[in-house]
């Protein structure tokens, strides 16, 4: 069993008729997600890719059993929809969404913990579990099954890593992207957790960046509490103080929010520290995994 | 977006919060007919401007004119002086600091209260937190009355009403404003009340779609005052709303993940290579918005080479491939240039960039040994 | 508090509803110089007037004038009409219902809507509640895109936009003057948008403290335009603010809880007795409330005996007592009465009633008993 | 054990200095109640009965453990009272006061659902445990220890009820009044469970009366759960329909709100109906507890 999705989870995708939704829908579907029914206001009665498409999700709900969503939303509805999912009970939301209010994820995160829901994002590619299933956006052509997990704020750093292990022929559990922020759903430290726990995640490839303080709680999880392995990437050595690099979160405001200073906490905890994508492998092979 | 102190100070007295009286001066016109003693403070969006001498008391106009003018000559964190802020004194009684902000540990917003206020504040943060009292509330919820008795209680306030009623003006301003930080440090208790003497206000960028008429006037505002010089590539990656840091080497970076982009520029540098910038330009971009990019990155005259990364999810290789095979197409000028490409609709793109004769890598490390090599090449032809 | 037609869509334009031009009609002169056809409503605080003849349609002056007598003669509910809401007619495409109100079932605010506007809506609820769409909010987040999208939907709405903002405007109106009911029925569409044709609004008396400008605004022009005769005890419950319910028979009753003075009421009915009134003081109540209470029951002509049935928790006997007597020492009247006393410093209060010559009681039973058997002996002494 | 409270509970009372709440500190203190601290803004430092008062919650919740609060703070101070009981979480708030606005009422609910804290009331009496405990305001030379469980809407009536069961030597297990309504934080149904599940209660008298609906889902709750006796009286069989009776609930506005309506229903779940308080001693007596 794959972390959070499997062959068997039935999929929502809020927005599918929209133009990253629709063309998303196809390749997951493609992959093998069970892709059970889709949400557009205004578009229901449409079908997309043969998936039917519903004004509300109450109405999908009532009609099909969900089990897990995912939103490609635009970030101005991108509140409203998130809410509609939560108020539906859906157990995991998958909030691609990138550059919604921080006001508008504080209140989605805050009705979400209220309600018991999972939510990945914003700003995520989502999750692949390679040969199994896929709730995201990643490249799966990079990816192969196999028994490392990956955690990741950057999307593309995540494909990028999980290229270089394909191509050395190690394969991935369960790659994760937790979204790049500055405001977070799920955290490093619970889908550590979680890999933790999962019988076929046998390493962890935990990959960060400049900014925020996020790492420091991981690092913490994983002095005490992961058995498992643990390599970690942390991109931005080279990143100007001041400079916002891409992610919202991605802004060093402080010594602690250094790659160097995240660097060291991971290294005192613990985790074996790649200096670039390339080494993961090395690292990989070297703890026998 | 970081608010000028005047405007963060406007944007709390249209709300009720008092403020020291005070007038924009950017000319020495502007220092006669005031009243004497007042303050000159520099309008430039950096912290700890007291420290770079760009906060001066003045007792009278031929002292203020021999100050703006020492004024206007400097920098401060990269700004020249281009405005000051002329405000009256106000007699304090006690300086406090408070702040409304969202804590991004716990996705919660909070009040923030200490008795340390006109202090270098991170410091004091650093050293003793103890001297920070929080509130964490609800953004719908608001603070709730026993939180403010705490706050107050923890300041030993003498009169609590007034204090009350500012940390929910504020809570009130940054809802409605989109506000990621409000802070007023110092905030004065005079004879008079409570009084804002500065306001550091960050609003989020990414409520502007909904803010469009605050973020117009600030924007502008700011644009008339800024008078840094900007680069050709620096404007036009503004205009095109691509994220842009110039940096000072000579081998110009794109990439289409933060992630990959900031990998991409550790690796130039760790393999000894210079980056020109950094440059990312986000999940959904699409074959303008990459022909824009490449417009904008070789619009630098350093850059010499120029490395493209692009591992593509959301982003469509096929899209970028015609974005850059687009700019190519219409210019004529051109340096050494290498793409790394792969993911999504990675084999179009490649065929698209083949046919156009650019080489691409589907391996990063690759595609960088090759840039630098190129570089090198143009650096020792040109000093041959 | 229920307001009255006029006053509960007053309260609603002020916030940007609209409702159909009117004028308020309480004499016949008042009917001169209006536009007609028109619709006089009879201005009373209960349900089902049309079913009442008290809505009607008048299409000149002469028309008007004549049912406006009649109207003015009738009583609707108890009440006898006193005003008239005279109001243009609209042109009606739909009839909907929309309320906001609280489900004290689940604790949670809620917006109600149905298609089924304009009917006997208690009667469409009970046969057929599939027709009401139901969204449960938040009272501080209120209510959500998603939720109002899902009543357009239900309602087949072909223009969602002003129902979206009629809900909100409700809902945000209800908020502020503590409304526990805030109901259109019917809600008109017509070519010009949407038009609240009547308004049922019910306010929280328990929010009176902080709706005071409102409460009393309103409670000014009701008193003056309400003509039901009031009976003197009644007028003085209302001014002391006890709870009074006159009833039509001979036995006051007093009681300091709720529960206890309905098991009063029932047990003094069971044992054949008939009773005055009831009367219930709450748990905070004191000597200066008791002895208010028993000034307004006893001004009841008709009460010949009177049975107080006091069980203290938060209510202190001795204060009860002190009541008692204190009402006992400044009359001259009286009328046979027995007081069940215990709980809460009972023996002290039941000594202070003993040196004052009343006869008090630990069983409730006995003490009904008792006073029926006095008051049938009063009757008896009466009509010999 | 009794239910809600034992003698080990440490109490916190809030308004301690009103008039009301330090009269009944002194009481609950006498019977025997574990008080440990209290609250009034503005008067801490102060003590009452030999009880410590602070000014906040936060404070007096630093220097003692708490397990329960009773609140006898004013209607327009109620609801911040409350939230900040909630916002310490400390599991049992008794709310005494009468008048809270519903709209406050809503919000205390709300948040102490979110925060996983009971609330019984408001305009409760409270609740006592004869002979152990007492977090309420029930004369308690009333009561006696005892069997029978006694669930109220109405405080005097419970003590009505009280009364003539002790005047029969019938004691009481626990005595829990749920408050005058309209908005309850406990319903009768929870407090039921509570008696059902406790070994000390052998049978349940549920007091009710006109205007509202509680009463169904306590029949409800009595057909499909209860195994031990209850035995019912509803007041306000002789109240005419639209009038307030006293309680803001207690009103009659639709044929299902009426005693007689709701007499039946609970007959039906298996109830044995008493017309006043004392037949309760009586059915007590028949069904042999």
């Amino acid at each position: 069993m794959a972390i959070l999705i499997n062959k068997k989870t039935r999929v929502l995708i809020q927005g599918i008729t929209g133009r990253a939704g629709s063309f998303q829908t196809q390749v997951m579907k493609a992959y093998g997600t069970h892709i059970v029914c889709g949400v557009t206001p205004g578009k229901g009665g449409q079908a997309v890719n043969g998936i039917p498409v519903y004004d509300l999700v109450t109405e999908a709900v009532s009609e099909h059993k969900v089990d897990a969503a995912i939103s490609f939303v635009p970030a101005s509805f991108a509140k409203d929809a998130a809410l509609e999912i939560i108020a539906e009970r859906i157990p995991l939301l998958v909030l691609t969404t990138e550059g919604i209010p921080d006001q508008d994820v504080v209140m989605i995160l805050d009705q979400a913990k209220i309600m018991g829901i999972r939510v990945l994002g914003p700003d995520t590619p989502g999750m692949i579990s390679p040969g199994k299933s896929k709730l995201g956006v990643h490249p799966h052509t990079l990816f192969k099954e196999g028994a490392v997990g990956i955690v990741s704020k950057s999307g593309s750093l995540s494909y990028e890593v999980g290229r270089v292990m394909t191509a050395k022929g190690i394969g991935q559990s369960s790659v994760v992207g937790i979204g790049g922020g500055p405001i977070w759903g799920l955290s490093q430290e619970a889908v550590l957790a979680l890999f933790e726990k999962d019988p076929e995640t046998k390493a962890v490839v935990l990959l960060g960046e400049v900014g925020g303080t996020l790492e420091y709680d991981a690092a913490c999880f994983i002095e005490q509490n992961m058995k498992k392995p643990v390599i970690a990437l942390i991109v931005g050595r080279m990143a100007p103080k001041g400079a916002q690099m891409g992610h919202a979160g991605a802004i060093i405001e402080g010594e602690e929010e250094t790659a160097a200073s995240k660097i060291e906490a991971l290294r005192k905890a613990g985790a074996l520290i790649a200096k670039n994508s390339l080494e993961i492998p090395n690292l990989i092979r070297k703890i026998g995994v | 977006m970081r608010l000028l102190e005047y405007q963060g100070k406007q944007l709390m007295a249209n709300r009720g919060i008092v403020i020291p009286s005070g007038s924009m001066i950017t000319s020495l016109q502007d220092l006669d007919g005031l009243e004497y003693p007042l303050f000159l403070k520099a309008q430039v969006p950096v912290g700890k401007r007291g420290k770079a001498g760009a906060i001066r008391t003045v007792s009278d106009v031929s002292e203020a004119v021999v100050v703006a003018e020492e004024l206007f000559r400097i920098t401060v964190g990269g700004y020249p002086v281009c405005a000051l802020l002329a405000e009256e004194p106000v007699g304090i009684q006690q300086e406090l600091y408070l702040a409304v902000l969202i804590d991004k540990k716990i996705n919660r917003p909070l009040v923030m209260a200490s008795q340390a206020g006109g202090m270098d504040i991170e410091a004091v943060a650093k050293k003793s937190p103890e001297k920070f009292f929080k509130q964490y509330f609800g953004l719908h919820t608001g603070i709730q009355d026993f939180q403010l008795r705490y706050l107050a209680k923890s300041l030993d306030l003498e009169k609590p009403a007034p204090f009350f009623n500012l940390v929910k003006q504020l809570i009130t301003l940054a809802r409605e404003v989109d506000a990621t930080l409000l802070e007023i440090n110092p905030l004065a208790i005079t004879s008079k009340g409570l009084v804002a003497l500065d306001a550091k206000v960050i609003l989020d960028d990414k409520a502007a779609y909904r803010q469009r008429e605050l973020f117009q006037q600030i924007m502008e505002e700011q644009q008339r005052i800024d008078k840094r010089e900007k680069s050709e590539a620096a404007q036009m990656a503004e205009a095109a709303n691509i994220q842009y840091i110039p940096l000072d080497g000579d081998i110009g970076i794109i990439a289409d993940g933060a992630g990959t982009g900031m990998l991409t520029l550790d690796m130039v540098i760790d393999a000894g290579g210079r980056a020109a910038n950094f440059c990312e330009m986000g999940g959904q971009a699409n074959a303008e918005y990459m022909e824009k990019a490449m417009a904008a990155i070789l619009a630098n005259p350093q850059v010499k080479a120029l490395v493209v990364s692009l591992i593509g999810g959301l982003t469509r290789m096929d899209e970028m491939a015609e974005g850059i095979v687009n700019y190519i197409k219409k210019t004529t000028e051109s340096v050494p240039m290498v793409v790394r490409m792969c993911g999504t609709k990675a084999d179009v793109g490649i065929s698209l960039l083949e046919k156009a004769g650019i080489k691409t890598f589907a391996d990063l490390n690759q595609a960088i040994q090759e840039i630098i090599a190129k570089s090198r090449e143009v650096s020792n032809g040109n000093s041959d």
